[in-house]
């Protein structure tokens, strides 16, 4: 089904969604764009390239607490906080970015054990994926393409949004979106007109240019577990990393996290945060032993992770080419560059 | 853990504490169910691990110490740690008396391969306070139940000083034992120690029993795992048929925090176990 | 009810102190605001404490010395002026009121200066009302 | 007269060629190729052909001073300085992490520099304003001269006339941005503390998570241990994924520092840093 709206009416699309659960769509703050909880359909902006923080933060929350005790008093009056979850739209993201979510779900729960939080989010989330603007060139930090990831991808959301000239056109993809987009009686129907340019549009989607190499995930996998050892390499591309986490903060597929106390007089919550790989004390265990003191360990850490570890362990590379940890990065470090390299090397 | 939410422990009860060294650092802590159907649930093997966990100070992953075939408890023992930073948990159930209430998430992690053991014989190589699962093993295999299934136990432990060898009762009753051979070693004696000093890689080189279906098992600090590997590499042993525990900071214990992650497993859930065969596929990563 | 302000004062323990035993022991009257930290020397005053102070609620602060030149350890509270008037700064431009926090030299001999600041203070302090602004909301 | 960067981009590398073939220094800390052209990286050149990899261009904003203090005490090494890099080597000195005479400086004189995120200029509001190294051994181009002297605290005006709510409003409204990602500190070159007081669990200073109390204790801390040694370069602003002025209240501690103790930070390596200071004539003013 192939409905639209013009895109100045998104604000009433925005109230008609938030009518029935929680909106998460991208906010202009002054920093540039996040995904946020909205409490105005006001606030909804869809003239956005992409948001700082990845929309990871909708269902992993950069803090989710998890107990809340009392100390001095025994664990039994501690008090497990509930999830109360509602239904949840998730507005306006990126190809890309929805396609984190699928590397994520191996993770988090598609292997092991469930995590909770991350699966009951995701089971009450309805995601609109939002095509990039094809009349742009891509920024220069993405490279999506690389990774097999078009600029209008539909798959992985339930609906699928396109911009035409002033008009929003919505597909929904899955039988979820199906059922929204009927229930949903702001946007009209759509023309046959219409449905070519949607299509057209996901098909030159995946001839988008941006930055882009041959990676073949196995292929890659297995140069990276070659170059480990290659500490030359290893410090050549990590000389200017500062080891901050403004990287792994803004990644849509960077998933590590602490758990920590916190506790204000004899209240205190057990929460978990997220951590990066690239902070000092990461690997620090109380004994004093730490198997990764150096720069350039950490770095090797990261990237041979998402391009290593991750395919031999789940099968998949995790890196969607968003670009963001290039363009946040304080000192232009670039894991397009190094994986270039890497396959040259 | 909790059946629904694996991040929230279960509640357990200290029932019992030994003080096992004479440095006062070192405890051992026996830990009752408070829910009874928690510890029917808590079914685990020697060489896994649980989060002991104290609100308001955290979470620490420790090997259980206790075996199987002691049923109604868990024991683990726990060195007071920190010298970067203070180990806040452990240093909090050092304070704690006998009844005191913890958290307890688990059991995490893979066991020793019994199975794999089985009809082999099998030299256990523990050193310092790292003995803890290995000693869950032994009294595991030494069960009047399973004896018969392995082989001739060797077990050859070191500790820097006499006083501080842990579970000095039972080194004693395994002493006495004709089905298991037992070889303790100090780094340093003194006026009081009578028997072997040196440490513990060349001990092994020393007394270690032939390769032949025989399997290493070995446990210790970092440096030692490192110097007595290669031993048992050289004496003739396949790299699948020596096994060690890897250490590795963790948070969550069930592979999803990421913060133990080596190459592409996870220490917690993929390990802590690994044979050297397996350690040699993964990166370099871990010492 | 009135409000009756949570007040801390970090005292060094060889005047500030001191003077306050001697306050307590001449039977002179202040409030019972203040709840007094003895610390061994003013410069032992880390910033942060004063900050943390502020977030677990205190309505003001109140630092007591010796006076300089006095100092037990000679030089202690002339490295303790510089950087509490640093922590003065920075709070002000935090957006605090300056008059929360306050550094007072008190010596072991002065228990009616102890008196009448801490009278004062919190007379200033309730003035001010409640602080709200660092105070972490449970 | 415009700065030449292509000049100064050739001296920096005859010289660091020059210096890495005499062996007087080890490493050499400059600029390299980024993945374009508006997003240099800081660059390590060890052997003398690393130099051919050297660049400069308006958009090397980054303190190269911040990685000196990665390298094992006795390094030689040569470290291309502009303005306020050189001042954050002075501190460094005055600190005692690092020693002049394992110093080489390759003093850069430069204005015009761009913020690579923005493209924005890069002037006296979130800098020092100065356009030549306090300190260097080598001169790469000319002193500039000529150009306006602007204070580089006038930008604080509005915000010191503000009132205090509206202060505390704004300064809220900033620091509840932050993601504790830490770039900040990282991007410093006066953070050097391992551990830094925010990992710290014993005493736990602040919060971990990255809600208005630990964003609180952890920028007004490290503003504090920042006061009278930060050098005004910017770099955590720029650092900054979320856009946080850090360098509005860093400036004003410098300011408020400079009229109490009049002494700026990083300017002479013969002082000493104001807070480890101190003289028995300072003015209990300072208190009220």
């Amino acid at each position: 089904m192939l409905k639209k709206t013009a895109i100045n009416k998104a604000t009433e699309l925005a109230a008609a969604l938030m009518e029935k659960g929680t909106l998460i769509a991208p906010v202009k703050e002054d920093a540039g764009f996040n995904f946020r909880e909205i409490s105005d359909a006001k606030q909804v902006d869809l003239n956005f390239h992409n948001t700082i923080i990845s929309p990871k933060s909708a269902f992993f929350p950069q803090t989710e607490d998890f107990v809340r005790y009392q100390t001095g008093k025994s664990i039994l009056e501690a008090t497990p906080v509930e999830l109360n979850i509602k239904p949840a739209f998730l507005f306006g993201v990126r190809p890309c970015d929805v396609k984190s979510f699928e590397i994520m779900d191996i993770h988090f729960s598609g292997t092991g054990l469930v995590d909770p939080y991350w699966q009951k989010r995701r089971e009450a989330t309805t995601v609109f994926g939002y095509a990039f603007d094809l009349d742009k060139p891509a920024e220069a930090e993405e490279f999506y393409q690389t990774l097999g990831i078009g600029a209008a991808d539909p798959e992985g959301s339930d609906i699928f949004m396109v911009k035409k000239d002033n008009d929003l056109l919505m597909k929904a993809i899955t039988p979820r979106g199906e059922k929204l987009l009927t229930g949903l009686n702001i946007p009209s129907e759509a023309s046959a007109d219409d449905e070519k340019y949607f299509d057209d549009t996901v098909a030159a989607g995946r001839n988008f240019k941006t930055r882009s190499t041959c990676v073949d995930a196995r292929a890659t996998a297995k140069k990276f577990e070659d170059l480990f050892h290659n500490t030359d390499f290893w410090e050549k591309m990590s000389h200017a990393c500062l080891s901050c986490g403004a990287c792994t903060f803004v990644c849509p597929t960077c998933y590590c996290f602490d758990i920590c106390d916190e506790t204000l007089f004899s209240r205190g919550t057990r929460r978990r945060v997220w951590d990066a790989c690239m902070f000092t004390d990461f690997t620090l265990e109380a004994s004093g032993h730490n198997p990764r003191t150096k720069v350039y360990q950490r770095l090797r850490q990261k990237v041979c992770h998402k391009y290593s570890y991750h395919v031999r362990k789940y099968g998949v590379i995790s890196c969607v080419g968003c670009g963001r940890c290039t363009r946040y990065c304080p000192v232009n470090i670039d894991i397009f560059s190094i994986v270039e390299e890497a396959v040259k090397a | 853990m909790s059946s629904n939410n694996p991040y929230i422990p279960m509640p357990v009860e200290i029932s019992k504490i030994i003080d096992e060294v004479d440095t006062h650092d070192i405890k051992t802590f026996r830990f009752t169910f408070l829910n009874k159907e928690d510890g029917e649930n808590f079914k685990y093997l020697p060489g896994q691990f649980a989060e002991l966990s104290i609100y308001g100070k955290g979470e620490s992953p420790i090997g259980i110490a206790s075996s199987p075939t002691e049923p109604g408890y868990v024991e683990f023992t726990v060195q007071r740690a920190g010298t970067i930073l203070p180990g806040l948990v452990t240093a909090a159930l050092h304070d704690m008396d006998e009844g005191g209430k913890i958290g307890l998430r688990g059991p995490l992690g893979h066991s020793w391969p019994v199975e794999f053991l089985e009809k082999k014989n099998i030299v256990v190589v523990g050193g310092g306070f790292a003995f803890t699962t290995l000693r869950s093993l032994i009294n595991y295999m030494l069960h009047q139940d399973n004896r018969s299934r392995f082989g001739d136990i060797t077990v050859i432990y070191g500790a820097r000083t006499p006083g501080l060898l842990l579970y000095k009762d039972e080194l004693a009753g395994w002493g006495k034992r004709d089905d298991i051979k037992t070889v303790i070693t100090v780094d340093k004696g003194d006026e009081t120690w009578k028997g072997r000093q040196g440490f513990v890689p060349a001990v092994c080189k020393e007394v270690a029993p032939s390769p032949n279906n025989t399997v290493a098992v070995i446990c210790g600090p970092p440096v030692m795992i490192k110097f007595t590997l290669p031993v048992f590499f050289e004496l003739g042993f396949s790299k699948e048929n020596i096994l060690t525990s890897l250490e590795m900071r963790m948070k969550c214990g069930i592979g999803k925090c990421g913060r133990c992650n080596v190459g592409y497993k996870y220490v917690c859930s993929d390990g802590p176990v690994f044979s050297l065969a397996q350690l040699e596929e993964l990166p370099r990563d871990f010492w | 009810m009135s409000f009756e302000p949570k007040i801390l004062g970090i005292a060094c323990n060889w005047c500030t102190y001191t003077g306050a035993d001697l306050a307590g022991t001449t039977r002179l009257q202040y409030p019972q605001n203040l709840r007094v930290v003895r610390v061994m020397c003013s410069s032992r005053i880390n910033p942060s404490f004063i900050f943390r102070a502020f977030q677990l609620g205190a309505d003001g602060v109140l630092v007591g010395g010796c006076h300089p030149g006095d100092c037990h350890y000679n030089t202690g509270n002339l490295y303790a002026r510089r950087r509490l008037a640093v922590t003065k700064k920075i709070l002000e431009f935090s957006g605090m009121e300056p008059g929360r926090f306050r550094v007072e030299w008190i010596s072991a001999s002065e228990g009616n200066k102890f008196a009448e600041v801490v009278t004062e203070f919190t007379k200033q302090i309730k003035n001010l009302g409640p602080q709200t602004q660092f105070k972490i909301s449970q | 007269m415009a700065i030449s960067f292509k000049q100064i981009e050739d001296k920096l590398k005859t010289e660091a060629k020059g210096l890495l073939e005499t062996g007087k220094v080890s490493l050499v800390l400059a600029y390299g190729k980024g993945y374009d052209e508006k997003h240099p990286m800081p660059y390590v050149a060890r052997r003398p052909s690393d130099a051919d990899n050297i660049v400069f261009n308006e958009f090397c904003t980054h303190n190269m001073a911040r990685y000196m203090v990665r390298y094992p005490a006795g390094t030689k090494m040569a470290v291309a300085v502009k303005a306020a890099d050189s001042r954050a080597v002075i501190q460094l000195i005055q600190e005692e992490k690092v020693k002049r005479e394992d110093l080489v400086l390759l003093g850069i004189p430069a204005y015009g520099m761009k913020n690579p995120k923005t493209g924005e200029t890069i002037d006296s509001k979130t800098t020092c304003g100065l356009y030549n190294p306090v300190l260097y051994d080598v001169l790469l181009g000319e002193e500039v001269h000529g150009q306006p002297v602007v204070s580089p605290y006038d930008v604080l005006a509005q915000y010191e006339a503000m009132d205090k709510e509206a202060r505390f409003a704004f300064w809220k409204k900033e620091l509840d941005k932050c993601i504790r990602c830490y770039a900040c500190r990282k991007a410093c070159p006066m953070c050097y503390c391992d551990p830094c007081f925010i990992d710290q669990n014993k005493p736990k200073w602040g919060e971990k998570s990255p809600e208005s109390a630990g964003n609180l204790m952890y920028h007004l801390t490290r503003f504090h241990h920042l006061a009278g040694r930060c050098i005004d370069c910017g770099e955590c602003s720029r650092a900054c994924p979320v856009n946080i002025p850090l360098y509005l209240f860093h400036k004003k501690v410098a300011k408020d520092c400079e009229d109490m103790f009049g002494q700026a930070a990083g300017m002479s390596v013969e002082d000493k840093p104001v807070l480890v200071n101190f003289r028995v004539d300072d003015s209990d003013k300072i208190l009220e």
